[in-house]
């Protein structure tokens, strides 16, 4: 992965704004901000973000690409949408900061220990697996996420919570053995590989 | 026209039959106001009585007429007369409606109603029908000063509407500023990419028709007459003079660039590399659609700056004040020249406010952002060359830091100033005074049209040097009767708004043209017939009334008597009101006009206790305010009698002495407001009369009368509330100071 | 009325056994009152909700709604998508705009279905159930089947961010949509007006990796519909519904407040009014028993 | 209006507001026969709606009388109110134009002098306050209004009211026969400024304006000033009809956003420098303004106007579009939420009131307009100088009074090259 983000810098010398327009989901819009900060307003999350996202839009075009990949700010997103509904530009900003996201993900630079980056991360894999999301699994493995100790904590706060579920039929311990999934696995993890070689190919293209 | 014969027309509908005693104001009009015709009606002003009042005028030769019925604002159109003298008695809205419908009221307001059938009948009797006489202008060639995008718009449009155009261009070619740009601003959707300009496209045209006469290398060095008989020598650079004759003329002399080495801060004059936008479009029209190339070494450049408001919106000694207008499109523009030959140019445009109005300008700033340029909010403090690049030190607003940014070229947005000529009202002194970069330029600056005027080579500026119309709902007024500006020389703006103004203008040029064929005044007193004449007798050549006219409308001759030039008077009668020997006056509206109204008010005497107070007020703003007090009902002191006048500024102050002599006890003049955000709309008017009224105290001293008996107001037609109020206050006044000695 | 049939995709939270199934169990025997047959899309996929995104790239998850609707398309043609996870209708729903806005990116997802041997026309709608129940019933066609009106009961119609953002229901503005009060309506009970906590966020995924924050926002969301009268919250998304339910012991304990909301499924509250048992309306699914919603299930 | 006299040398003016009038006006002081063609029943249009004028703080109503008067002494202009355009064929140099008259029911015989007022017991929402305020079923429709003549509201044709109205009468102005009548005219040019209608604010769903009572815009924020406007010329708020002395303004309110307005409406920026004066005018020192705003587009010699506000101490600026306003229900004051860009701060400001600066939005029939033209994206008619048909004021951009008026103008010159042509007056 480092190796990647060095590649990239070297093949965006300068122009971070071009690099996010080439590489991240609907990158191309971040040009079209006129830093009105409606959506930075709007966002439930807003007073969590370091930057919001009007601001990172701004450090983009000023080039402060390590501070806007390793800011933890867009995974604050709940994608609420409201960004969305309000932008007078109508930039899909949801997925501009999905898209970011990723992006620094990709490179290596999103903060490691971001709770909601892990989860993303768990929730992904845990799908892939099976095709579906296997919600005990992914829910202690999320309890877990931070370390053995921590997940014990986190367990116990949750214990009520999950005893709950489980008296009403909303959380059943034996998946973790059995569990939901599809029964063509193997075909939805082919598409999936195909999608992933597609899109790195597609932003080969751009850069070439 | 043949002897006077008066007509007074008495109305009894909307309550003035129940209210008052008609028959008393008809035998007051008979006897005391020697009308020779006196009827009453009940409804004076429906087809009936109308038709009434014009067989009188047809069959019995009543040729000057009295309405004594409701307000002249009120109904106009019904008792609009042709070739006969009309007075309008205010009843309605002056008496009736200001006064309580009360028993113990009635005497009052009946010797309310009828002091004013008085003063109809002897303003009808004192005022002549106008029959403009004077020799009339009938040239309807237009002179268009200055080649330009707008002169040469202004030149085309009225050659198309029939009028044949003198077009005059100080330099070699037709084109102006627009002529040396690349290409242009959008002016019709989709605003999306820069146009060609449409100025070589306008040269053709103005070439190919057969109406337009054009003078390259040429400056008018000498401008006299009127509208319909303007006269200009139009002189070449080789020194031959040509003298030709207009009906109007169009001032399109535009702006030239900020001085930008007054910006030595931004890097001007100390890097070739940093460029006005005038500069950049130089390069590119060098470029020709290639890449443009750095002025210092040739170099391809990658990475440009655009500094907004530079030396511009900013109270700095020697800056700009106010905002050139285009300069953001402008510098859009100019980016895009960057971004359609190379995407990858990087264009960094530094603003504070973008400022892009209407439907194209958002287009045309989202059409900049889809191709890339980025914007950034932020104040530019210093550019300096550093090995070999420019060194831009900004502070970025939005993230709040100081950048220190590395620039190929950069480009100062720094405005424009306008080609105005001489500023005719800066004080001698000041033009040389305070050694300063603003005044610099204006020591050296040469006339447009060395106007041969008593008041002054040029139009007069308005602000920042700009000929502005000073009123929102009229852009072309002008000062100068039959000479409009128009474009960047009127107010900063764009090629798009450049041609729009031009267009109007012309219009205006045109008008100005119609109207002195018939001798018809221009705004505000449209369609007025009447002109000033005065008797040469008595004149003093005091010269007030050349000084004082708003419209620099009078010169003056060898003996220094005054030169009326009827077609540039707006009649707004201030030269009547300046002339200490009352020499000026107009067929309808004279010293005698109105003088003859105030002597002839019913004056009771001093024991009566029934003072009288005289209100002087400006027709088009505190005598409609008085009347939609009365709509509204709010009454005022019976007292008062009204008399409108055309401006403050034609109030003679033998009119305000004749009244204290003759027993008023208390004077009130109402004006229109002066001062920067003046709103007479004879501009001068109401300040020169409020300067005139200064000096009343001294007559009053004179008298030893109270100087508490003579007012004078500011009112806006919306002093619905207030200008009632001030009547009652001078009634109160009076009631404190007890009533004037001077009754007989 | 005749039958009406829909591709259903019941997504993994409706899943048995799993957080929302009670959802599910309300949903089929509502639809049996109106006749609606729901027909699952056989062996569907996760959509990776809007949590995904950082193991999978945009078209890796375009990748998963495009198989659902590629499967449809083959299974029941002709039949619109259904949802009832408000996450599972916007990701489908979503991935068919971008298709049709970017062919290229439509030609990339079918090449990738291709290594399953599926195909995508992408000519389907995709709805949301509330959808279908306004568009194809309309609210007086629901009122008819009412045999137990809700009498007596206040409810704050929580409508959140995904039904309603960017798509909205039946046209209605982001924020002050009308329906779930007008459902409430219909049921017999009374909606709580200008409830201002209507669209706010609960925190959606994030109420698994950022508890604090998340439970900042839904202790509001309950707050105002207490302010605002309300003895239930009534919700058409699984998220919104087991965030505003299940924390409530822990923002009790947080802020010292004394929750007791009941938040369920409008489809719950139709099941009951249609006369649906409480087993019918999935009730046993509730942590915060909906006593009112009980008793007037057991008349 | 019986009889129209009219022939294809004759310009037909729709609309009149300053910029129709203005048309109007300055082709018939040409010499050249116009009608003026108004849909309300008086002329006047949105400015004699307003307070003042920026930047001189001047009154509409004083330019008003002035045309005014030019329209009275003006015998080659016909005046028709209360009708509109329903169709139009032919080309340059000779339309025939069909025209809709609505009955006013009060004919040329009134006085104005108001009796039917007095006796008509129905009131309607009064449209020249926008609602604020009510009126009588027979009205003058406001101080100035030209005809000065009343109006009776449709609404009371066959009920006491009418005939009570038509007794009361004594000129017999009344006349409750009358019919809608259909104009049918022939003109050689038509000048079309039909002006503009403020941005329905209730659409801008995050500023709650159809939710919270002290959510106005900025045009009935001018009606406050008028001294016989539905606050008597005071700021106050309409939840308490307390004085708001902290107002918020919100610029860009439907405009530059693609959800409503994509265009910018040019005047809202100097409108609320402007409204911040009334401010002072009203509370001395004892008030705050709070100005929300994109960017201040105070263009050309108006900036020094900006300026002069910006020392105002009590004349705050916000770089922020406002994400969203709530209520708080204690105080009814609106709370305004968002982000101070400048800097990345975010706020939640309680206000006593909060003013819209609502866009300007073309009262141009887009998509039924009686014959072609271009019309651009925003609404928008781009005159392109060919045809008999040209857009004056705001029907042609977003412009201010005076620009609209300059605009006005220079199509009264287009339309007067079109007759002249038709006069064959050219040489």
């Amino acid at each position: 992965m480092g190796d990647y983000n060095t590649e990239m810098i070297e093949k965006y010398r300068g122009s971070f704004l071009n690099e996010v327009q080439d590489n991240v989901e609907e990158g191309e819009w971040v040009k079209m901000c006129m830093q009105c900060g409606v959506c930075s307003g709007s966002c439930p999350l807003g007073p969590y973000w370091d930057h919001g996202p009007q601001e990172i839009f701004m450090m983009i075009r000023a080039g402060k690409r390590e501070e806007v990949l390793k800011s933890s700010s867009m995974w604050m997103c709940t994608s609420c949408y409201n960004c969305i509904a309000r932008c007078p530009r109508e930039l899909p900003i949801t997925h501009i900061m999905h898209g970011l996201a990723h992006y620094a993900m990709r490179l290596g630079l999103a903060p490691k220990e971001q709770p909601t980056h892990k989860f993303s991360l768990i929730f992904w894999d845990n799908l892939v697996k099976k095709g579906r999301v296997n919600e005990l699994k992914l829910g202690l493995s999320l309890y877990f996420m931070n370390g053995f100790v921590e997940g014990i904590k986190t367990s116990f706060k949750m214990q009520k919570i999950g005893l709950g579920m489980l008296l009403t039929k909303r959380l059943n311990p034996f998946e973790v053995i059995k569990g939901h999934g599809c029964k063509d696995t193997k075909g939805l993890q082919a598409i999936l590989a195909k999608a992933q070689e597609l899109e790195a190919a597609r932003v080969g293209k751009m850069q070439g | 026209m043949s002897e006077t014969k008066i007509g007074a027309y008495i109305c009894k509908g909307c309550g003035l039959g129940e209210r008052l005693d008609c028959d008393q104001l008809a035998t007051i009009a008979e006897r005391e106001g020697k009308a020779n015709v006196v009827k009453q009606h009940d409804f004076l002003c429906n087809a009936d009585g109308v038709k009434m009042i014009q067989d009188d005028i047809d069959n019995d030769g009543v040729n000057h007429v009295v309405i004594c019925a409701c307000s002249r604002r009120a109904k106009t159109e019904a008792f609009n007369f042709e070739n006969v003298a009309i007075s309008r008695a205010n009843l309605r809205e002056g008496v009736i409606w200001v006064r309580p419908d009360a028993e113990d009221m009635r005497e009052t307001t009946q010797e309310m109603a009828a002091d004013y059938v008085r003063m109809g009948c002897f303003e009808a009797k004192f005022m002549t029908l106008p029959a403009s006489e004077q020799e009339k202008g009938h040239n309807n060639r237009l002179l268009v000063v200055g080649g330009g995008d707008a002169g040469m718009t202004a030149a085309l449009e009225a050659a198309k509407a029939g009028y044949p155009v003198t077009l005059v261009e100080k330099t070699g070619q037709l084109g102006g500023s627009l002529g040396k740009m690349w290409k242009d601003v959008p002016s019709h959707a989709p605003y999306a990419d820069p146009v060609e300009p449409d100025v070589k496209e306008l040269a053709a045209q103005i070439e190919a028709h057969d109406k337009i006469t054009v003078h390259l290398n040429a400056t008018i060095t000498k401008t006299s007459g009127s509208p319909g008989q303007f006269s200009a020598d139009i002189t070449t650079e080789s020194g031959g003079t040509t003298t030709e004759n207009f009906g109007a003329i169009v001032q399109a002399s535009g702006a030239k660039s900020y001085d930008m080495s007054k910006l030595p801060e931004l890097g001007a004059g100390k890097s070739p590399d940093v460029v006005d936008q005038m500069g950049l479009e130089q390069l590119a029209m060098e470029a020709n659609g290639g890449a443009i190339k750095r002025p210092s070494d040739g170099k391809e450049i990658s990475n440009i700056v655009f500094v907004q408001c530079a030396g511009q919106r900013s109270t700095k000694e020697g800056h700009l004040p106010y905002c050139s207008g285009h300069c953001c499109l402008t510098s859009i523009k100019q980016a895009m020249y960057f971004k359609d030959q190379n995407p990858s140019i990087e264009t960094n445009l530094i603003y504070t406010d973008l400022r892009t109005p209407g439907a194209g300008g958002e287009d045309f700033y989202r059409s900049g952002q889809e191709k890339g340029i980025i914007f950034t909010k932020g104040i530019v403090s210093e550019v300096s060359s550093s090995g070999g690049g420019l060194q831009v030190k900004y502070k970025d607003l939005i993230l709040d830091e100081d950048v220190n940014q590395a620039a190929d070229l950069v480009v100062l947005a720094t405005g424009m100033v306008p080609n105005s000529g001489v500023d005719i009202e800066a004080a001698p002194t000041e033009a040389e005074g305070d050694g300063g970069n603003g005044a610099s330029q204006e020591v050296t600056v040469e006339s447009i049209l060395n106007l041969t005027y008593r008041q002054g080579k040029d139009l007069p500026h308005l602000k920042y040097g700009f000929n502005d119309s000073h009123f929102i709902c009229f852009p072309y007024e002008t000062r100068r009767s039959g000479i409009y500006t128009c474009g960047p020389v009127r107010r900063p703006m764009d090629s798009q708004q450049a041609r729009e103004d031009a267009t109007g203008a012309a219009l205006k040029a045109i008008q100005a043209i119609e109207n002195a064929k018939l001798g018809r005044a221009a705004h505000p007193r449209s369609g007025d017939l009447s002109y000033p004449s005065f008797r040469k007798e008595g004149c003093t050549q005091c010269k007030r009334c050349t000084v004082e006219c708003p419209f620099g409308a009078i010169d003056e001759d060898e003996e220094r008597y005054p030169v009326f030039n009827e077609s540039r008077c707006r009649r707004c009668g201030t030269c009547m009101g300046a002339c200490p020997v009352r020499v000026i006056s107009f067929e309808n509206y004279s010293v005698d006009t109105v003088g003859q109204q105030l002597k002839n008010v019913d004056m009771p005497d001093e024991f009566d206790e029934k003072p009288r107070i005289l209100v002087l007020a400006c027709e088009n703003d505190a005598y409609p305010a008085l009347d939609m007090a009365a709509m509204q009902g709010n009454h005022y002191s019976q007292w008062a009698r009204v008399i409108p006048v055309r401006c403050l500024g034609s109030v003679n102050t033998i009119w305000v002495t004749d009244a204290l002599n003759a027993g008023y006890d208390g004077v009130v003049l109402m004006g229109c407001q002066k001062g920067d955000d003046y709103q007479c709309h004879f501009v001068k008017g109401s300040e020169i009369a409020h300067e005139r009224m200064s000096k009343i105290d001294d007559t009053l001293e004179t008298l030893n009368l109270e100087k508490e008996r003579v007012e004078t107001y500011e009112v806006a037609i919306t002093d619905i509330e207030r200008a009632p109020r001030l009547i009652n206050d001078m009634a109160a006044a009076i009631e404190k100071m007890g009533m004037s000695p001077f009754k007989f | 009325m005749a039958k009406k049939s829909y591709s259903f995709y019941p997504g993994c939270s409706s899943q048995k056994a799993a957080s929302a199934s009670n959802y599910e169990v309300s949903v089929k025997s509502m639809c049996d009152t109106l006749d609606i047959e729901l027909n699952e899309i056989p062996d569907w996929n996760c959509c990776s909700a809007s949590i995904g995104y950082s193991g999978g790239g945009e078209l890796p998850r375009l990748a998963l709604s495009a198989r659902n609707m590629a499967i449809s398309e083959q299974a029941h043609p002709g039949q619109d998508i259904v949802a009832t996870c408000a996450a599972c209708w916007l990701s489908t729903k979503e991935a068919q705009e971008r298709f049709n806005q970017d062919s290229s990116l439509m030609a990339e997802a079918n090449e990738a279905l291709a290594a399953a041997g599926l195909h995508l026309k992408n000519d389907k709608k995709v709805r949301h159930m509330v959808e279908v129940l306004i568009e194809d019933f309309g609210y007086d066609e629901l009122g008819k089947h009412v045999k137990k009106p809700l009498e007596g009961m206040k409810i704050a119609g929580y409508v959140g961010c995904q039904t309603n953002r960017p798509f909205g229901i039946d046209g209605e503005s982001f924020e002050n949509p009308k329906y779930l009060d007008k459902l409430v309506e219909t049921m017999g009970a009374e909606p709580v007006e200008n409830y201002d906590k209507k669209v706010s966020c609960c925190g959606g995924a994030l109420a698994f990796s950022e508890p604090e924050k998340s439970q900042a926002l839904i202790k509001d969301i309950i707050e105002a519909a207490y302010d605002g009268g309300a003895e239930m919250i009534v919700t058409p998304c699984p998220v919104c519904q087991m965030n505003v339910e299940i924390y409530q012991d822990q923002i009790n304990a947080k802020y010292g407040t004394k929750f007791k909301m009941p938040t369920v499924y409008y489809s719950t509250l139709m099941s009951v009014a249609y006369g649906g048992s409480k087993k019918d309306a999935g009730l046993d699914g509730q942590i915060i028993r909906a006593k009112k919603l009980e008793e007037i299930a057991a008349k | 209006m019986s009889e129209v006299i009219a022939t294809n040398q004759t310009i037909l003016v729709v609309g009149g507001g300053i910029s129709g009038v203005t048309a109007a006006l300055e082709s018939a002081e040409c010499g050249k026969q116009v009608i003026l063609v108004e849909k309300n029943p008086s002329l006047g249009g949105r400015v004699s709606q307003l307070y003042k004028y920026f930047p001189k703080l001047c009154f509409p109503s004083c330019g008003m009388e002035i045309n005014l008067r030019r329209i009275k002494a003006n015998r080659n202009l016909q005046v028709i109110t209360m009708a509109e355009v329903s169709g139009v064929s032919g080309e340059a140099g000779n339309y025939s134009v069909s025209l809709k008259k609505r009955p006013r029911y009060v004919n040329d015989n009134c006085t104005a002098c108001g009796e039917c007022g007095k006796v008509v017991e129905a009131e309607f929402d009064d449209e020249y306050n926008y609602g604020m305020k009510k009126r009588k079923g027979a009205y003058l429709p406001f101080n100035m209004s030209y005809p000065q003549r009343y109006v009776l509201d449709p609404r009371i044709i066959g009920t006491p009211d009418a005939d009570k109205a038509k007794e009361a009468c004594k000129y017999d102005a009344i006349d409750l026969e009358s019919q809608e009548e259909e104009i049918q005219l022939n003109v050689g040019a038509i000048i079309w400024a039909t002006g503009w209608r403020p941005y329905d604010a209730a659409k801008i769903q995050p500023y709650g304006y159809d939710r919270m009572e002290n959510v106005i815009s900025s045009v009935e924020f001018e009606r406050m000033l008028d001294p016989f406007g539905p606050t008597g010329g005071k700021i106050l708020r309409p939840s308490d009809g307390k004085e708001a002395k902290d107002v918020a303004f919100i610029q860009c309110a439907g405009s530059r956003d693609r959800n409503h307005l994509r265009h910018c409406s040019r005047i809202c920026c100097m409108a609320t420098l402007k409204q911040t004066t009334y401010l002072r005018e009203q509370f001395q020192d004892d008030f705050k303004a709070s100005v929300y705003y994109i960017d201040i587009r105070a263009i050309d010699r108006l900036d020094d106007f900006y300026q002069k506000v910006q020392e105002d101490p009590n004349v705050t600026f916000v770089k922020s579009k406002v994400a969203n306003i709530t209520e708080d229900k204690a105080t009814g004051n609106p709370v305004l939420h968002g982000v101070d860009t400048e800097g990345y701060h975010r706020y939640s400001n309680p206000h006593d009131l909060c003013v819209l600066a609502v866009g300007m939005e073309p009262s141009v029939p887009k998509d039924a307009f009686p014959v072609e033209v271009k019309i651009n994206e925003s609404g928008f008619i781009e005159s392109n100088g060919s045809g008999g048909i040209f857009a004056a004021g705001c029907s042609s951009d977003a412009l201010d009074v005076n620009r609209a008026v300059q605009s006005a103008t220079a199509s009264a010159l287009r339309a007067i090259q079109v007759v002249n042509r038709v006069a064959g007056t050219e040489g």
